[in-house]
């Protein structure tokens, strides 16, 4: 019986404005992470991607080690290491098209060498050499990003003004678990979702903002649980499966294209290394957590399923091994050389124009410079 | 109060509409102009300064976001990423507080952090300052906030010809600029030729609102005109007050400011916004080490209190007006003291 | 077929961390909004809890009808009506103890009286002679709050406080639909369901923020289907049916009380009238709109209810609105007197203690009192 | 560097440690006090000065929050308008900048908007500054925007000792206070005795580090010790160099800085922060105004370019050094020159 239908005399019709906008039944994720690899869903996979995805892993794995490696010898100021999380950094990289953009947050340097930057480019920021080692245009690679969760209205924005040129470019935007409970994740989201932006959230859920687990950031069933408050499908994934990562991220990519508008998509993985190299990951977690996820290794899922389905010998494994080595020792040797670097450039891309103070300053360093080094040559002699 | 000359085909106009106009303009000459804010759209702003927009250029050049205003500007930057100049309305000052991480921390460092590879053409407009009876939360002066902020530029006007040469080259500019809107001068009256508008001010130069000998009062926005008063009340006590009208507080004219010092030898600066950690200070410091040994007496601030923004009750109090510019005038150490 | 038996040699484990933490049924709303009046469930209303919502609600339209009067006599700088939202005002004001608290945004001036504030006091921000005309901690009640949604934090706060000691209290929290746009709405929620906090939000969805209609504002099936984003359950009800909002209201209190954690409750409902006294809504809304909600006007679905419960006579109504009229006449009557002011209190409450700056500043001020007094009193001699 | 006598058990303490040694015994004294923040918890915070605390006082009393700077604050609102005295870590200073809106709208202005009846004793500590190779976002200096904010008390400290009682003194203070930790000083060490601690300074005095007769190098926080560096430095030229350590910025002690200019009749205001717009500006102004017949030259600034702060391989060019601060003091006319 319908309200409608329950009284005599009086019958009041519903709230005038009350319509349902939005089914919300299929923008909820389902309960279980999506997993390809180990399932049946593996079979369909192209063994090209599988070989590629495998590739990049790897490399990932290898730049990742290379990186940590060169803060202990002084060269990076810091690095948060993406171990573990290879699958989502490669994933978010290889769903997108050449012209789309990437929006990374500061954990993402793999997503934008995994894009194509080269190497050495994607650490100017960690190395402290500049704030952002690379055109984010001809990139189309949003600077990587420290206040967290920032980044994400800036995808929203870019994202809108392809839509309103009508050139399907897409924007995936990288977040954290621990970004999500930010202020500006929920209004990029809602933004995403009024517009009908072509735009892909990426959430790593890793189980931890610094020393934060997500039990103390969310009290919700899933990150993509948050979706549905906004009107956009949220989908789970096992962000340690590179097959279903890629899958996943593709779909929502090109439903984005197709102007399905915007996805969030929840990655469940794990941080394996420490937040940073400066972070010491024993005052807040125990090794047999972190040892629990050692067998969901990304590229040992991806290896298992390969040996499985004989798509990888060992010959494909050393070139794949060698390749990445290969990588970090070119960028360990071009690590290894100081930075030629010009002081006056601070005072160089502040305005288009400089303003009078500006240069003023500017003559102010240039002379204590000058005098240094009048200084330091008369004291060679 | 204007320094457009009077044209046959001028009439009298509001600095709201002359900031329509200029916004108008803006999107006309250029598409990749795009406006944004909270009620811009049908509404025409609660100030009523997009009137008519959205009607010419369609929703998609002027949009009525969601309520959210980090979410405005941090989307703002997006479109600037992608090339669109947006320009941002902020409903009132204390309202562009939840976008000062967006404003801080990207739109004043990107071109910077870049390189210059990712300029952010996006103009801010905050109405700002009080005297319109406005409740709490509704009369903040945040040119502070603005003017510590490297990468900024911080614009102001005063007239309505100004109001649409500075939008105009706000808009223009390739570096993100706040461009502050004296609420209370938002109905100020000036004629004006809307087919013929005043020529594009550049941005960083201040102007000489009024000559006189006397003494400087160094000032903009709100507070121009009041000065402009002061300085005609002065000549009763035989005061003859220049009053410099900046315009443009980042970057700010040390060449116009230190001139007129340099000339009257005392100085007065006057603003709305709290005098403590106020702009006033800066004024003060830069003017008195460029022209320590023309002047005849410390350089003086009148200005708000260091208080929260009063209640409309109580706001007259506070606002710096008429006599308390003259007492600061009679402060000046015209007998020598030393 | 779970995943555990898809495959053969290579079965892998889910990810480590997965496991539900909330079951999301049970936290998403209703398909339709929840009422009373009209219903079956009427007849389990309490007779006396009617009368005294009829009474509390044409109190309430009589007292938003005389403060926009007194707009126009320009007694009160300002004043935002909440005309056609009385039901929502008033439950909120009753489904709260004495002890609780109650956060209301600016337009909430009306669950500020019901709840018991001198209807004068409540208007001293609008009127303009100070920025609150109360004692918050007096009354249990937070400053009226203009910048929007920052409030809701303020509860989740004080709540979370209240669980600490211990004492039952809870907080209720008043907000706009455009309100739930800003990040502090997703904040103020996300802390309240980890901290599970005594607290209720209660976002009245009146279709307009300011000009701007619901569907500019979120792209959700309803801002209910918010809730499940942060772990909480969310509720839609029908907003002018003040029986069905007190009984959700007071559900989700006593379910707080009880340490089950926060609510977010939608309200859908109208703004009768213009956004404020200075507003003008034909620029973005028709007449006709307005019109269909005439019919669904808290009051009058209410009086219909008692009508055909009985619970009504001529009697009744005559009484409930000369009370109405004597709150509006004495509120007149005390808001057209001119109050008096003390500029010195421009200086009393910034600070605990008046820095020496501050006491320089008030010195100044009182000689400029002191001086336009004697010339003032000179002139007259 | 401490003004501490050494006392038999007195040990070599840094002052991140001093801080967090003011936390817990504000903390057992005082069971209203509440710490919340970010990683505050199990981690001790990224610099370890929250270290212990959950151990000793449970989780409800040290809590690590969820990442939101915006929601850390407003939830303190509450529960200091219950009662509670909660003590806030921004992690650095630019993740404060989304707390903004709750600071400036609310925090600063809740006593004064119910006439004294609701105070927030809030303490938010901000660990600000360069210095230390951090990153972009990790090393501003954003003291002016809260000196720029009438309702806030701005303390920092230089020292060891000032670590510990200034805090004691901002948390038990019934206002809140913007507690500005400079980042390079964590790591500092003085000799200490934790077990009988400095006695708690109280807000708003300023104190003389080093007397000296030829000028006054007025100064705060990170730039203390590079005051004092310089002040040694400068006995080579011949120059006897005071310096005035504010500690607190706002109240500001005039009484303190005046007496020291007018008796050295020469002033420069060193600071990290940028220059234009920044705390030099209020401080040479007002120092100007008070002394102005005392000052042989204008109060000159040493500070921070105007300019996002560098990358950490060019700070070094950016921080005032002793070199710039003799230069500006060679520049503070000592032969006449008017
Ligand atoms: C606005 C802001 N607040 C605080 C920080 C300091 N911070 C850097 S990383 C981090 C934790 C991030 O956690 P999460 O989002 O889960 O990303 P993850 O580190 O796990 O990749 C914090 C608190 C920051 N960078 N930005
Ligand atoms: C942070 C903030 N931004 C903007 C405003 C200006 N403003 C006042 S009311 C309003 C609309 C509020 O809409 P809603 O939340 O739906 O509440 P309603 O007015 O419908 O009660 C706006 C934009 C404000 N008060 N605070
Ligand atoms: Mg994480
Ligand atoms: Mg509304």
């Amino acid at each position: 019986m319908t309200v409608m239908e329950q009284r005599g005399a009086y019958r009041p019709t519903p709230p005038p404005a009350w319509q349902h906008r939005t089914d919300p039944a299929p923008l909820l994720p389902d309960p279980e992470p999506y997993r390809v690899l180990g399932t049946e869903a593996a079979a369909k996979a192209d063994p090209g991607l599988l070989r590629r995805l495998y590739a990049e892993l790897v490399r990932g794995r290898r730049y990742n080690t290379q990186a940590t490696a060169l803060t202990k010898q002084g060269r990076l100021a810091v690095y948060p290491s993406s171990t573990g999380q290879e699958a989502c950094e490669v994933a978010a990289a290889l769903a997108l098209e050449e012209r789309d953009w990437l929006f990374p947050s500061y954990r993402d340097t793999l997503a934008v060498v995994a894009r194509g930057l080269d190497p050495a480019h994607a650490l100017t920021l960690l190395r402290g050499d500049w704030h952002t080692g690379y055109d984010p245009r001809e990139h189309r690679i949003a600077p990587l990003s420290t206040p967290l969760a920032t980044q994400l209205p800036h995808a929203v924005g870019l994202a809108h003004a392809a839509r309103l040129k009508g050139d399907g470019v897409v924007a995936l935007a990288m977040v954290g678990d621990g970004g999500t409970s930010e202020g500006d994740f929920h209004e990029a989201l809602n933004f995403a979702a009024v517009w009908q932006a072509p735009v892909v959230f990426l959430v790593q859920n890793n189980g931890f903002a610094i020393s934060v687990p997500l039990a103390k950031q969310t009290a919700a069933p899933s990150l993509a649980h948050k979706a549905v408050g906004y009107g956009m499908p949220g989908r789970l994934v096992d962000g340690n499966d590179a097959a279903a990562m890629h899958e996943v991220l593709s779909e929502a990519v090109s439903r984005a294209r197709r102007g399905g508008g915007p996805t969030l998509v929840e990655a469940v993985t794990y941080r394996m290394e420490a937040h940073t190299n400066a972070d010491d990951a024993t005052r807040y977690r125990h090794d047999a957590e972190v040892d629990a996820w050692r067998d969901h290794d990304p590229i040992l899922l991806l290896e298992r399923e390969m040996a499985e389905r004989g798509l990888l010998d060992d010959d494909e494994k050393r070139r794949v091994g060698e390749d990445a080595e290969a990588m970090a020792a070119d960028l360990r040797t071009r690590m290894n050389q100081d930075p030629v670097l010009d002081p006056m450039d601070l005072f160089s891309h502040v305005y288009a124009e400089q303003t009078t103070q500006l240069r003023e300053q500017a003559a102010q360093l240039r002379a204590e410079l000058e005098a240094a080094s009048e200084e330091a040559g008369e004291e060679a002699r | 109060m204007t320094t457009v000359a009077a044209k046959p085909a001028t009439k009298p106009a509001t600095m709201a509409q002359a900031l329509g106009r200029a916004l108008r303009d803006s999107m006309a000459e250029d598409p990749s102009v795009h406006v944004l804010g909270e009620d811009v759209g049908a509404l025409g702003g609660v100030f009523r300064v997009t009137d008519g927009l959205t009607a010419e250029f369609g929703e998609d050049r002027c949009t009525d976001t969601p309520l959210a205003e980090a979410g405005i500007l941090g989307t703002a930057v997006g479109m600037a990423m992608y090339g669109l100049r947006p320009v941002v309305e902020m409903q009132f000052d204390a309202f562009a507080y939840p976008a000062f991480e967006q404003l801080l921390s990207h739109v004043a460092k990107m071109r910077n952090r870049t390189r210059g590879t990712m300029p952010l053409p996006i103009t801010v407009r905050v109405p700002y300052g009080g005297g319109i009876g406005g409740v709490e939360h509704h009369s903040d002066s945040s040119e502070a906030y603005y003017m510590a902020t490297p990468g900024l530029h911080v614009v102001t006007p005063a007239t309505v010809a100004d109001a649409y040469g500075l939008l105009r080259a706000s808009i223009a500019s390739d570096d993100p600029v706040v461009f502050l809107e004296p609420k209370r001068l938002y109905w100020s009256k000036a004629d004006w030729n809307p087919e013929a508008p005043s020529p594009v001010e550049p941005i960083g130069r201040a102007v000489v609102r009024r000559p006189g000998r006397s003494a400087t009062l160094i000032t903009y926005g709100p507070s121009v005109p009041v000065c402009l008063e002061a300085a005609e009340a002065a000549r009763a006590e035989g005061w003859d007050l220049e009053v410099v009208d900046l315009r443009s507080l980042v970057p700010f004219d040390d060449e116009t400011v230190a001139a007129s010092v340099r000339r009257t030898g005392r100085a007065v600066v006057v603003h709305e916004s709290n005098g403590f950690g106020g702009p006033g200070g800066e004024i003060a410091a830069r003017v008195t080490e460029r022209c320590f040994h023309h002047l005849e007496a410390p350089v003086l601030r009148v200005a708000g209190f260091d208080i929260p923004y009063p209640p409309p009750m109580l706001e007259k109090h506070h606002l710096p007006g008429v006599d308390r510019i003259l007492d600061a005038v009679a402060r000046l150490q015209w007998e020598a003291e030393s």
